[in-house]
């Protein structure tokens, strides 16, 4: 957050590039980085996830107990999302309790989830009332260079896509997929300079004035939005970042999600 | 939102609310600076329902030191929901909602505050949500910036903040309780009235593109009305009963009371009107 | 708590107008601040009081749940008090978990509240040994400016004279008063460079050497006593205080929970 | 008090209470100063079937930094029961009656401590109760002052402390467990013996104001009888057995097993004198 | 940890001492200190030992409440060590949760215990996946010079030992004495200048660069081991520390546990 | 050790355990260097089905500054299993076990570092264990210890561990879950392959001192060769394919994946030489 010399050469090295659209590592200012998925990286989890976007790397893994359902939704399963930014992960994260940055992240992937409808929780509930599945989705960093947003929630979709419920394990019957509905997919903006990029990695973090997440679902539509940093946008910016969203979700429905997958 | 489903039927056969609202229309809103005695700066937001308190500390030396910036003063406010003011007591002490609150309002405040000029401070906002329905950022952060004016602290402008979503496939301003437990979407927004600058945004439910720039026209347009009422607010303490600044919270509330008839004859009036001129 | 110029003069000048039987505020030194209740103020709590002691504002609301009685009390309501001492209401309050001044402040309310037996707590019994009301008062202060202790006391009793228990919200039948008994009032006295004034405010409090606190009831019994603070009182103080707090408990009864009321 | 009602005679016929004292008859009190190595000074009390052992450390550099008066030393007083010291056992680490009791006893210490020359320091007293039967507040006090002067630290006085209280509608002194539980009121009183100042004083229950008064002078003669067998303890430790210092708990405890009975008859014949000495 | 003269001119008297077989309280390397055992000194607890290792002083108390089992130890009771090495047996030791060296004292005196099959777990079931006993062996250091395991373990055997199942207390029968199987006692050692000494003082501890802890049974079986600080062993050294844990286990089982006892 | 009964026969007729291997074959192990970008030095090892991450930052500032040494560097190992890395989801944050495990891997890796080359720093290093099956404790230590030297801290010499232990009266090496479930005894060892010295040593269970003996000398003999691994990871980083220094952790798994027959029939060549060699 503090001015020095060094990161005054760096802003002006990287809003420089980005006046010509380019970056740091030859993407154009609306261009993701590289993204890989490993599945059932964890075979003690019911499902797990390793993503790496560019240098940014992600380990999602999905724990499920059989537990009370909430009071108000007796009939549905539970998701729970934390996230852990380890200090393994980068020399600014402290071990302890989830701070403020982690908590952020873990409710807009949660949200993501929720909201994009990513697991019919019904089909989690075994009696009505009282016992559901308690889903645990764990969200631990591990490689940090920015962008910890998207890179969660992939990790969180291809790891719950991939999960088996342990219903064996707890003497419920047999093992079955987890009922996934939605593939919501999010995507993540900074705003440099006036410029709206895509997908920043931590150096383009560092001097963001603004933030802009959006959610999106195979049909196109919205299903969470999350601005931050004290920067702000503009109604066409906003509008912009949508769009992008839009065809990075289908593009990565496609790449990772498509049937056969 | 509450996903769960509802036999009430959120918009009647006249497109009118719950609560006889119509589709863009704000719930009553009043605001008062200065409540407070010991804070350098205070306000009452009364918005509905809902009853929020926002108090200014500073500029002040920062603590803990590590999160000082040689640079600028940082701006940390933190959103508390009183254990009495929901339906199901809520238990002291912040939990996620409330710390992810906190930073997107702290994030907001910080792009209109000049914190440049008193670098290595701290500048703390304290919001106290005492009764709630639904919106309380909103009004929090509406009552946040009203409690830095008061506080005397350079501001760019004030923020208006207000949400509008979506209930039974209708865009809708400003959701009360059951339009936001049984509703489709809902979409807080924060902006800079001068600039139109958006500086708080989330969104979350279910909405086409098409729907969300609706409902975000819709929000946009309602800052503009707010700011005029945080404006009078200002001028209210400041301008017109100088010699009467001592106004405090309950007197507030019995001046809303009062007023509060007065004020929804009022909004149907003036609401078109800066309707059309937020645009 | 540290000495400085400033401190140091406002010390002599309040000590001087004392010595005259005179205060800041135009009091004398047995005289109480102006006292205003305002109860209903929170309608999402089942019964709650904004009270304003001069300068110092406190909120308390009462919220009640359904539970299990403690073991060695199975046919008793339980009553749970709570002081939150804001960063909202004073710069030298601190976010975060109570400090031993909130609890001070909590522990002697509840005190009061108890051992004067303010609530019928077998009323407050729904089946013995299985659901009682638990009964949450929680005390916030808005706005400092000394004697949290009398205005907490005050906002308490006024809160709980005014709630009615939730039945219907639970289920429990018709929602009735709290079964209120007794009217504990408290009143609080300072020792400063020798003298006894009553409420005192925080200018006072800071050059304060002792503090007192006396919970009376009706009939002019003592409930709950609390001293104070690294000074002492001699027995003439305490006996003075005690007649006082007798007097002062009377008034703020007839004053504002006469019957009518 | 517990307000629990109970069959049990709290008070018999010749009016002795249930472990055959008189009303205004402590029960038996061993002090013992200089019990632990390792403080800077510490005292080990017996009282009844209350055991409490009391260290100081300091006066020493303050921590956390805050917390350092430039003016004076503060006392930091804590206040623990072990997890077995009580029938159910207690949670280990501070709860909210702990954390009071260790404020009020502190705020008394402070009093007697010459703090002023001490700045920026802090004398930090440790008080562990090992086995609870009511009344700890009071010996923690009384075995405090103890290791306050074991430990050097310049003081105007010691201070001594005792409870009175109000069972089957009689005043009585020093309340036991079953006393506490099933009684009418307690008044736990910390004086200064030389000046008779109160600096400790809390009181729950029900009492007339005659009856509270009645209960202030049984307990604060009663601290002028535990005065003594506080400067017993010191003399003890300082003067009679000068080269004999060692003294360590279990020690402490046989020989206070010991003196026990001792002790009682002593206390019978010495408790009137001593009360009348004291007024 | 840090180097200062003082430090330095005591390191060099240990180490000359320790040279020559000597030590600051006259005894050779391989002795322990006197050790008295007074049990029976809390009342309040189920059991209790108050343990002096020359001027170390430790208190452990026995508390039994009746709760369920473990799921996967449906026919035992429970066993729960905690240690607290409170302020006031050393300037070192701070107040609040317990810190790293409290955890690992605790862990290892329950190793012993456990490991060491000191108590019949099985003995201490009420009714099988129901009801057992849950025994908390709570260790409050109180004067500590030094070795607070070896004081910790023997007084948590000791009070074991003298302990009685509160059943009365709990309506489940009779007071019977707590199921002992095993005397687990630990020895430990220090690494200094080269030299294994026993039982070491906190002037040793601070010198010392390896710390090693044996505990072993009657039948001169090994239950329980942990090597500590920033030193290292050789096998010959832990060879010879086995050897003497072995011959100070029979020592301490001989003078203070023998069956009379 | 879990100390719980099983039929399941640990030791077969043939001497063979569950998972095929003789009692002192070590499982299949796998180390890579500096698998992280943003940490100073990391190492992954998948060691059977454990799966553990090392990272190292520093020498650098030590914070809280009051655990600063002004004469050398102090070692900060903090040791953290992922919720989901065992069949029963953890909490998650440190328990006792997972912090007396970083304390004494902290201690073990001050001997080797040349802490008194960086005073008043700290090097801190983060153990992250993905997937258990019993060993974690070694396979971090092993992890930690290739990590600082891919950080380029200065270091006598690596540190290596493994357990052995006892099943079905037979003393194993490098138990797996059900051996240490079902077993009697388990020792975690770590030494300086180049002095023999013994840096981190535990056990629990029932040993007789000549049963021990031979656990120690099997679990000895068996980080020589750990140590020959921990060697080739870093040669593969630092010599071997000196323009791919890229490696990442997927790459990791799978290039284990590929390798781990090859390795099986490797170890069962090469294992009994070292055996010699290491003693």
């Amino acid at each position: 957050m503090t001015s020095n010399p060094l990161s005054d050469i760096m802003r002006e090295h990287i809003c420089k590039l980005i006046s010509k659209d380019q970056r740091q590592d030859d993407r154009t200012r609306e261009e993701f980085r590289p993204l890989t998925i490993t599945t059932g990286y964890v075979s003690s989890a019911e499902g797990s996830a390793l993503v790496s976007l560019g240098n940014t790397k992600v380990l999602v893994g999905i724990k499920s107990i059989v537990g009370e359902p909430f009071s108000d939704t007796p009939d549905k399963g539970v998701l729970t999302t934390n996230a852990e930014l380890k200090p393994l992960a980068s020399e600014n994260f402290e071990s302890g309790p989830p701070d403020e940055e982690s908590i952020e992240i873990a409710r807009v992937v949660d949200r993501g989830l929720r909201e994009g409808k990513a697991v019919d929780l019904e089909k989690l509930c075994i009696t009505p009332g009282e016992e559901v599945w308690i889903n645990f989705v764990d969200i631990h960093a591990l490689d940090y260079d920015g962008n910890l947003f998207d890179a969660a929630n992939i990790a969180a979709v291809a790891a719950l896509r991939s999960a088996m419920i342990p219903a064996s394990r707890f003497e419920k019957g047999e093992d079955t997929h987890f009922p996934m509905v939605h593939l919501p997919i999010s995507a993540t903006f900074a705003k440099i300079d006036g410029y709206l990029i895509a997908d920043p990695c931590v150096d383009e973090e560092n001097v963001a004035s603004a933030r802009l997440t959006v959610v999106t679902l195979e049909n196109g539509n919205l299903c969470a939005m999350q601005k931050g940093l004290g920067g702000s946008f503009t109604k066409q910016e906003i509008e912009k970042a949508i769009e992008l969203s839009v065809r990075w979700g289908q593009k990565i429905r496609s790449e990772h999600f498509s049937e056969g997958d | 939102m509450g996903g769960i489903t509802t036999d009430i039927k959120l918009i009647d056969e006249k497109g009118l609310r719950l609560d006889g609202r119509r589709p863009d229309e704000l719930r009553p809103l009043k605001i008062e600076a200065g409540v407070l005695r010991r804070a350098d700066g205070s306000a009452y937001v009364e918005w509905g329902e809902n009853k929020v308190l926002a108090a200014v500390y500073g500029p002040r030396e920062c603590h803990p030191r590590h999160r000082q910036n040689p640079a600028r003063a940082i701006v940390q406010c933190n959103y508390n929901m009183a254990s009495f003011s929901v339906s199901d007591r809520k238990r002291p002490g912040p939990d996620r909602r409330s710390q992810e609150i906190s930073k997107i309002i702290s994030e907001a405040l910080e792009h209109v505050v000049f914190t440049h000029l008193f670098p290595r401070t701290s500048i703390d906002v304290y919001i106290e949500v005492l009764q709630a329905n639904a919106g309380t950022r909103c009004a929090g952060l509406t009552a946040a910036s009203v409690a830095l004016a008061d506080a005397g602290v350079p501001m760019k402008d004030l923020i208006a903040s207000c949400a509008a979503g979506k209930v039974a496939d209708t865009i809708i301003l400003d959701l009360r309780k059951e339009e936001d437990n049984f509703g489709q979407a809902d979409v807080p927004l924060g902006i800079v009235p001068r600039t139109g600058e958006i500086v708080l945004l989330q969104m979350d439910g279910d909405l086409t593109v098409e729907e969300f720039n609706t409902a975000l026209t819709m929000a946009t347009d309602a800052c503009y009305r707010i700011y005029e009422t945080q404006k009078d607010a200002l001028r209210q303490k400041y301008c017109v009963s100088k010699d009467d600044i001592a106004g405090d919270i309950e007197e507030a509330a019995e001046n809303i009371e009062e007023s509060k008839k007065e004020n929804e004859l009022e909004q149907q009036d003036d609401v078109p009107d800066d309707q059309e001129g937020g645009q």
